[in-house]
């Protein structure tokens, strides 16, 4: 197979399965699942191929595909100015993300199946719509065609969140829909005047042709640097943009919540690190004391609020604005540690976020309530449950052996070379992480019973198969990092070589 | 030694099988467990036999690469390391089988098993890391094992409680080690062991930078030795099943903070700061915990006391420069204490209580663990004679040489009051009239004695390797080849050693008479200083402390803070929003539905643009 | 000018208009002897297939030379072909509406003369776009309106429709009344009424109080002109019109009317005063110098098309707020007077008529049905007609301007014109953005019933075939210019040289 | 004729067309209202037919530019009382204010 269009494949395979979808009757629920599912897999083995790929010593720009797509004509007769290219591509980073994406998808696809109790063929098409949004935004190799992806992921995303929540659906997608158009539309100013400016998307291109003084002042750059700050700062997001992802996290249902929480919120970091920092990167220089200060507001404004909840959604989605803020401190630390470190971090999130979600959803789906106070003493009732629930808190908290911890370690690490001080605060984060994860889930598992647990059915069966599966990346990645660091290394000296460091 | 590295592995290897397996496995779990803690007992042994022959051995691969930064990972057999795998192994491995007996018939057997597999991995991880972020790497491992354990009874809100506090105030004191390790790290570019100290040596870190990072790290070994201020968590952590108090919080897990501080003996030499705070926060820990023991009345809490006490003459030790006295401590009292533990918990199984108030008279009914527990109250008192006795001294000694008399004052008080809470748990446990319900007391079978014995004759000979008068052999071989580490024996006059022998018999000879013979009524201490006693039984109210100021601090502020996020951040939204909506509402009410308004909106319009075209100047220009 | 000259003329190039005219003729003529009670929709077919026999000969013409007859009065040149096909495109798909289009209040009766003002109001607009004199600009323009007037009150037992008939009137003379008087002011100061003319005699206007009246005439131009593309301050008639008329005739004035709207203000607004000097030969142009006036009216459009947009429970008040902020956006790429403007906005309007009158088809099905306009009439249309809640689906995303369809490509378009320009309009860029995601709101909010809301009644939709049509080719169009947005960028870049034709 | 200037056209079709719109803005009567219009339409023909003969270029072109505009003029005031007529079958009123059925 010709290696240039693998990356198409694996982007629009689950495209595939929405057509499939569109032909099979509403009826036919069983049928549906399995399309579901199965319209994830392609894109998990291509994805683990191209890992095979990288890890084979072989080069990953073998799968860059560059086509000519959209001439922007009537501003300048010069070919290639203001022409868009249909480009995928991949590097450590990208791969990284990719990979993450695919085997989150596959199992919110397991997760679906176990959650989403009406109407499933409309929820597979909007979700493998969704998948490709994902996977596009990830290889996507110039600013027209991230945005377009990044888009893509909107439009889904909203129906999930608004037909198959929980009781403020609507609202939650609303205001998903509101944050994130408000987001996306500062960040196609940033895209359109760079487009307009130098003619080109190409982020490669870009790179070069920003650093040029001649083109761009200083100012200006920074005001390009801030509103791009401002659109992955709602994805991500960065206090005060936050209150939308509560919503979400507690109202859309569980499946969505691991994709979102899982890899949508991550799209902010990764746009952080590979447009702001590698575009802007004197800009972010500049702001990085801002950035490092914002990374500890979101590390301890998430935490001291989650350690008040008395929902455990919330707790969890309080959690993960605390841990978008270690991805915050990562960056800000401007060197090799600390951006690895927020890598890392918006990995192992990834994969933390997902377990603990799709843990909150099956205990909704049994006990119908996510109320830390109704659920006391589940480990009686579901100890493999609780069991889980204690080893994904443990490794949110960052406890050694676990993803969560390496990056924590580094985001810091790589903080304290620059900003010990502010790091310093951070640490304090560390610590509430521990109490307020504890107060939430021994309050949820341990104690005294608070309500009969007969009948209530354990893990079981297929819905052991995420669980499991995530619980062995995070302890992979825990003992082995090497397995996300070694993609990473050529990407980050291609970051630091544009830091000037 | 190359070898090492397997050690702890086999308990990790016990925790995955009894996580996959031991539900099918039942009982039958203890003799994997058992099994596999032996095979690492074996090779613990072998490992310092060789180290007794053979130099140092390091081995290390790349763990992690950050851009040029590599880190390794890898393990390390020198002195420290090779005993304290003994140790560690030894004690894991009686204490697993001690459980077997204790833990017979609970229904989550195969999960106690598995978690005290767990533990004793971390904790052998932790005494062969060759580096400091591997150690912090177990280290934090061994809190969740000690979490884990503490929490077993899960069901028993006592026991939830003190699970989240010790982890939660472990974690502060990690913070501090975090911190520091890190800031070491930019000063050294460097987390092994070897490679900071010759920066440190080299003089590549400026001394403030030493002292900062040194106290840092000692606040993480503060709050895993359970020192003052962090020790709360200690006591609470008794919830845990008995074998497990004995394992983790007497023998091996709080001993880690004193190991830490041996391990990294070197950089704390090189800050004097450093080093008297560590002996100041170990002398106030061993006599502020031994008052409070003086007045428990719960069998395990006055250990849990006592630990904190002990730990903290660890530590004082350490920061007298007294290496040696302090690891010598480190292992005779993990012998003695364990042994105390596993006793009371021995008692424990057979009196259904943990308060001492309702023992008493059980000589005679527990005819072996009895006289063992009586050995180690003896050699926790340092009676001469027995092991705590000749480490306790090197410890006064090397207080008083290093120039401390205060604290060997303190040291020397904490001494007496030892011995006499000590005896007085033992008569009121073991002598005179049997109160409260007992019911078919009888000795623990077989299986919880033998550990006790194997451990009674620790604590009766362990000290001999180390003394003044039959050489000190311990001393010559940990700081060989580590001029660093201090001298092997610190000479001291000899008449502390005197002192520390009356002073320990006379605590002795005091809780005798008060609670043996009972010539002096019990009521004799709290009688006349009522307030004393009440602030005593009460632990000083830090606990209360505490509550009422870090918690509520922090309960507080989330609370402010939910205020800003419903109020401000959601307020500017709902504002944003309303003011988009009321333009809306506003333009909506000027359609009128009067089309002449339409006409006069749009006249107004074209007048508005002339008016304004006219103002800037269009005429005018 | 003797006879045999006159028709010596190359009458060819009117090939389009006179086979509307014609047809038109004809079917005054058929509606005139036919039966009463024979159904009149053949009439409608006919027109269609005139509207496309139309559409093929000026397609035809493209690539020609630029030709004009009449003293320049009618020519044809890139600009006029490009939106001419623009609005016979429009003027067909809305035909296919009215013959679908199931009057209720004895309107039966007046079926015949609704195709045929439909085409008359159609042949206005294509006039509009040849014209190169403003007589013939406002003749053009009287057709469209006038025939829109009625048209709007074509259900003259309605009465909304009279109202919303009388209201257009009024608002709609009242403009071409002030547009009228800017042109006399125009016409004054050059003495010709020939566009190029009055370019070429303005190019070394220096005196300053003419300068100053021709910016008045520029500003009473301007706004009367808004009122055709409901803009503001013009723009209020409009969600009062569009709620009253029938559904075709909504979708006709939202869509056909408003390309018409803005090709004469280029023609005018670029002939006439992008050459108007302010000081004298070579000094910056009226138009250049007015910029900010153009941006402030943009801006307001948009503004207040979509803010007030959201507070509408009447699906076709709705729309008209959507179609005053649509507005809005094309007055963007106005304002930035670039080099791609005409593709900008060309394309734009493309996008925006495939869109509406595929969103208006579905309206004209649904609203129909349950005989009211409520936007609440749409809820749980998923449930009853699956196909067509996802084909409004895909339209109103369009219309919001997400990507992978043609209103996204539209937008960016317009994007690229705001920021590349010297200086570069980022407020009014910032503002067209920012109100685009207030669109948002109650684009999303029509999906809300279509997709979230449980319906009133179950009952299925049977969907005539005109609708069908105009649904497929709207869909198709939509999410095709928006994958490959190329095929008309090339189309226009390869056949028309809209700017080296515009002043020839 | 010639002693009158050009000006005084112009004002006149000013204040004409300033009194049509005032008419067609404020009079309750629909057929007032379009007589107003037809008020403005007619100043728009005196600014016309004074720079034909008065402009800066004197021409033909706007008496025949009048032309037309009254010709149109003429056909937007026929459909305006038509469309009146209509109104009035149906609601038997012919004042403004009252078509306000749609708003808001």
């Amino acid at each position: 197979m010709n290696l240039h269009s693998i990356l198409s494949i694996l982007v629009f395979s689950p495209l595939l399965g929405i057509i499939v979808l569109a032909i099979i009757p509403k009826a036919q629920e069983k049928a549906i699942k399995a399309v579901g599912f199965l319209a994830t897999l392609p894109a998990l083995l291509l994805s683990l191929a191209v890992y095979a790929h990288f890890l084979a010593g072989k080069n990953l720009s073998d799968f860059s595909v560059s086509v000519p797509w959209i001439q922007f004509r009537g501003i300048n007769v010069q070919e290639p100015i203001f022409s868009v290219y249909y480009e995928l591509g991949i590097n450590g980073f990208q791969l990284l993300m990719v990979v993450l994406t695919s085997v989150i998808s596959t199992l919110a696809a397991i997760g679906a199946c176990k959650f989403i109790k009406k109407e499933w063929k409309g929820y597979f098409m909007l979700f493998l719509l969704l998948v490709t949004g994902m996977l596009g935004v990830f290889t996507a190799e110039n600013l027209i065609l991230f945005f377009i992806f990044f888009e893509v992921t909107l439009i889904p995303t909203f129906f999930l969140i608004g037909k198959w929540g929980y009781f403020e659906k609507e609202k939650a997608a609303y205001s998903f829909l509101i944050y994130n158009g408000l987001g996306s539309a500062v960040l196609l100013i940033v895209i359109m005047v760079l487009f307009a400016k130098t003619g080109t998307t190409n982020i490669e291109m870009l790179k070069q042709m920003v650093a040029d003084p001649q083109l761009f002042k200083g100012g200006f750059k920074l005001g390009l640097f801030i509103a791009l700050l401002v659109a992955f700062g709602v994805k991500l997001p960065i206090f005060p943009l936050h209150s939308w992802m509560l919503r979400v996290h507690v109202q859309a249902p569980p499946s969505v919540v691991m994709i979102h929480s899982g890899i949508l919120l991550k799209i902010g970091a990764y746009g952080l690190i590979r447009f702001g920092m590698g575009i802007f990167p004197q800009q972010f220089e500049k702001l990085a004391t801002l950035i490092a200060i914002l990374g500890v507001i979101n590390l301890l404004y998430g935490a001291f609020l989650a350690f008040i909840q008395t929902d455990f959604k919330m707790v969890l989605a309080y959690s993960s604005i605390s841990h978008m803020g270690i991805v915050l401190i990562g960056l800000a630390a401007m060197n090799e540690a600390g951006i690895q470190g927020a890598i890392f971090q918006a990995v192992s999130h990834g994969l933390i976020s997902a377990l603990l979600f799709f843990l909150v959803g099956v205990l909704y789906e049994r006990t119908d309530t996510s109320l830390i106070e109704n659920l006391g003493g589940l480990a009686k009732g579901m100890p493999l449950a609780a069991g889980f629930l204690l080893a994904g808190a443990m490794a949110s908290l960052g406890l050694p052996g676990m993803s969560g911890f390496v990056s924590e370690f580094m985001a810091f690490l790589g903080l304290f070379k620059v900003q010990p001080w502010i790091a310093a605060v951070g640490t304090i984060g560390i610590i509430m992480t521990a109490a307020y994860l504890l107060r939430a889930v021994l309050g949820m598992t341990y104690g005294k019973a608070h309500r009969e647990f007969d009948g209530v059915l354990d893990l079981r069966g297929v819905e052991l198969v995420p669980v499991f599966v995530l619980m062995a990346l995070i302890v992979l990645i825990g003992v082995y990092p090497s397995v996300l660091s070694s993609p990473l290394q050529a990407t980050l000296e291609t970051i630091m070589l544009g830091l000037g460091g | 030694m190359e070898n090492a590295w397997l050690i702890p592995l086999f308990p990790l290897l016990s925790f995955m099988i009894l996580l996959l397996i031991g539900k099918r496995l039942r009982e039958a779990s203890a003799y994997v467990g058992i099994l596999l803690t032996l095979a690492s007992l074996v090779f613990s042994i072998l490992v310092l036999f060789e180290r007794f022959s053979e130099p140092s051995y390091l081995a290390k691969f790349n763990w992690l690469t950050i851009g040029d930064l590599h880190l390794t990972a890898g393990f390390e057999v020198n002195q420290l390391n090779a005993l304290m795998l003994f140790i560690v192994s030894l004690v894991s491995f009686l204490v697993h089988t001690y459980s077997k007996g204790y833990m017979h018939g609970d229904e989550r057997f195969h999960i106690f098993y598995a978690y005290l597999g767990l533990f004793t991995f971390a904790m052998l991880g932790l005494v062969i890391s060759p580096n400091i972020l591997q150690t912090y790497i177990f280290w934090e491992l061994v809190g969740v094992g000690s979490f884990l354990l503490i929490g077993f009874y899960y069901y028993k809100e006592e026991a939830k409680a003190a699970a989240k506090k010790a982890f939660i105030m472990t974690r502060i004191g990690d913070v501090g080690l975090l911190i520091g390790m890190i800031l070491l790290f930019w000063q050294t570019k460097s987390f092994e062991y070897s490679e900071i100290f010759n920066a440190v040596e080299a003089g590549g870190v400026s001394n403030t930078m030493i002292t900062l990072t040194a106290i840092l790290i000692f606040i993480g070994a503060v709050g895993k030795s359970g020192q003052f201020p962090l020790h709360t968590w200690l006591p609470d952590a008794m919830e845990g099943p008995t074998p497990v108090s004995a394992l983790i919080h007497a023998a091996t897990m709080v001993a880690a903070g004193v190991y830490l501080v041996a391990a990294l003996f070197p950089l704390f030499t090189a800050s004097k700061t450093a080093l008297l705070t560590v002996a100041t926060i170990g002398g106030i820990t061993a006599i502020f915990a031994a008052s409070i023991g003086l007045v428990q009345t719960d069998i395990k809490r006055v250990l849990a006391y006592s630990t904190v006490s002990q730990l903290g003459y660890m530590m004082l030790a350490l920061g007298s420069a007294g290496y040696v006295a302090g690891v010598f401590h480190l292992m005779t009292h993990a012998f003695f204490k364990a042994l105390l533990f596993l006793a009371a918990g021995s008692v424990i199984h057979a009196v259904h209580t943990q308060n001492i108030e309702e023992m008493g008279g059980l000589w005679k009914k527990l005819k072996l663990t009895a006289p063992l527990f009586l050995i180690g109250t003896l050699a926790i008192s340092g009676v001469p004679g027995l092991s705590g006795f000749f480490s306790k001294d090197e410890i006064l000694v090397a207080a008083w040489e290093g120039g401390h008399p205060v604290l060997f004052l303190l040291a020397l008080i904490a001494a007496f009051m030892t011995a006499f809470y000590m005896f007085r748990l033992f008569f009121m446990v073991f002598t005179g009239e049997k109160r409260g319900k007992q019911k078919d007391v009888h000795e623990s079978p077989s299986v919880m004695t033998m550990p006790m014995v194997l451990l009674g004759i620790l604590a009766v000979v362990a000290g001999y390797v180390n003394t003044p008068w039959f050489g000190s052999f311990l001393g010559d071989w940990l700081v060989d080849g580590n001029p660093a580490l201090g001298h092997s024996h610190i000479e001291g006059p000899a008449w502390i050693m005197i002192a520390a022998t009356v002073v320990s018999l006379a605590g002795i000879l005091l809780a005798y008479l008060i609670y043996g013979k009972r010539s002096i009524a019990p009521d004799w201490l709290s009688g006349k200083g009522d307030m004393l006693h009440t602030v005593l039984n009460n632990k000083y109210y830090i606990d209360e402390f505490y509550k009422l100021t870090v918690v509520a601090f922090v309960t507080g502020f989330s609370y402010l803070l939910r205020f800003i996020d419903v109020f401000l951040v959601e307020g500017i939204v709902k504002g944003v929003t309303g003011i988009v909506q009321g333009l809306g509402r506003t333009g909506s009410k000027m359609q009128s539905g009067q089309v002449q308004t339409y006409g006069a909106v749009a006249f107004l319009g074209l007048a508005v643009l002339v008016v304004i075209y006219a103002l800037t100047g269009g005429y005018l220009r | 000018m003797s006879l045999e000259t006159f028709s010596q003329l190359n009458w060819s190039i009117m090939t389009p208009e006179f086979l509307i005219l014609g047809v038109i003729a004809i079917l005054i003529l058929m509606d005139l002897f036919m039966p009463k009670t024979l159904d009149r929709k053949i009439l409608g077919w006919i027109g269609i297939a005139a509207t496309f026999a139309a559409l093929v000969s000026t397609a035809s013409m493209i690539g020609g030379p630029v030709q004009s007859i009449l003293h320049d009065t009618f020519r044809i040149d890139s600009f006029a072909l490009a939106f001419k096909l623009l609005i016979l495109v429009g003027g067909a798909l809305v035909l296919f509406l009215a013959v679908s289009y199931e009057p209720k209040d004895g309107v039966e009766r007046y079926q015949a003369e609704f195709y045929y003002l439909l085409m008359t109001a159609m042949l206005g607009a294509m006039v509009m776009t040849s014209s190169g004199d403003l007589i013939t600009l406002f003749i053009g323009l009287e057709l469209l309106s006038i025939s829109s007037y009625i048209l709007a009150g074509i259900r003259k037992f309605h009465g909304q429709s009279n109202e919303s008939a009388m209201k257009y009137v009024v608002n709609g003379s009242i403009s071409s009344a002030i547009v009228l008087f800017g042109m006399s002011y125009v016409y004054g100061l050059t003495g010709t009424t020939n566009l190029l003319e009055m370019a070429s005699q303005l190019a070394a206007l220096a005196d300053s109080n003419h300068v100053y009246l021709l910016t008045l005439a520029f500003l009473m131009i301007v706004v009367g002109l808004a009122f055709k593309l409901a803009a503001a301050p013009f723009h209020m008639w409009a969600p009062d019109v569009y709620q009253g008329a029938a559904t075709p005739v909504t979708a006709f004035l939202s869509v056909v009317s408003k390309i018409a709207g803005f090709v004469i203000v280029i023609r005018i607004l670029l002939t006439v005063f992008g050459f108007a000097a302010t000081k004298g030969q070579d000094s910056i142009p009226i138009l250049y110098d007015m910029q900010n006036y153009l941006a402030v009216i943009a801006g307001a459009t948009m503004i207040i098309g979509n803010v007030v947009a959201l507070r509408q429970s009447d699906i076709k008040r709705m729309f008209a707020y959507s179609s005053i902020a649509h507005a809005g956006y094309l007055l963007v790429a106005l304002t930035s007077l670039t080099t791609n403007m005409f593709q900008s906005i060309w394309f734009y309007l493309l996008a925006y008529l495939l869109m509406n009158l595929g969103a208006f088809a579905i309206i004209q099905v649904v609203t129909e049905k349950a005989g009211s306009t409520k936007i609440a009439d749409f809820a749980g249309l998923y449930r009853r007609a699956p196909v067509l809640a996802v084909a409004m689906g895909i339209l109103l995303v369009s219309l919001a301007g997400f990507p992978g369809t043609a209103g996204f490509i539209g937008k960016l378009n317009i994007f690229i014109g705001a920021f590349y320009a010297e200086p570069g309009h980022y407020v009014l860029a910032s503002i067209m953005i920012a109100t685009t995601v207030v669109s948002y709101f109650y684009y999303f909010s029509v999906m809300t019933q279509m997709f979230f809301r449980p319906a009133e009644d179950e009952s299925k939709f049977n969907i005539p075939f005109g609708i069908l049509v105009v649904l497929i080719i709207a869909v198709v169009g939509s999410v095709l210019l928006g994958v490959m947005p190329n095929i008309a960028f090339d189309f226009m870049q390869n056949n028309m040289d809209v700017i080296g034709d515009f002043f020839k | 004729m010639s002693s009158i200037p050009a000006s005084a056209f112009l004002a006149l079709a000013l204040i004409l067309f300033c009194i049509g719109l005032y008419g067609a803005l404020t009079k309750r009567n629909t057929v007032i209202v379009l007589i107003s219009i037809e008020l403005m339409l007619n100043a728009v023909n005196i600014n016309l037919v004074t720079f034909s003969k008065y402009g800066i270029n004197p021409s033909i072109d706007g008496q025949i530019f009048a032309l037309f505009a009254m010709a149109v003029a003429a056909a937007e005031a026929a459909v305006g009382l038509a469309i009146l007529m209509a109104l009035y079958r149906n609601k038997k009123t012919v004042h403004i204010d009252e078509m306000n059925e749609m708003k808001n």
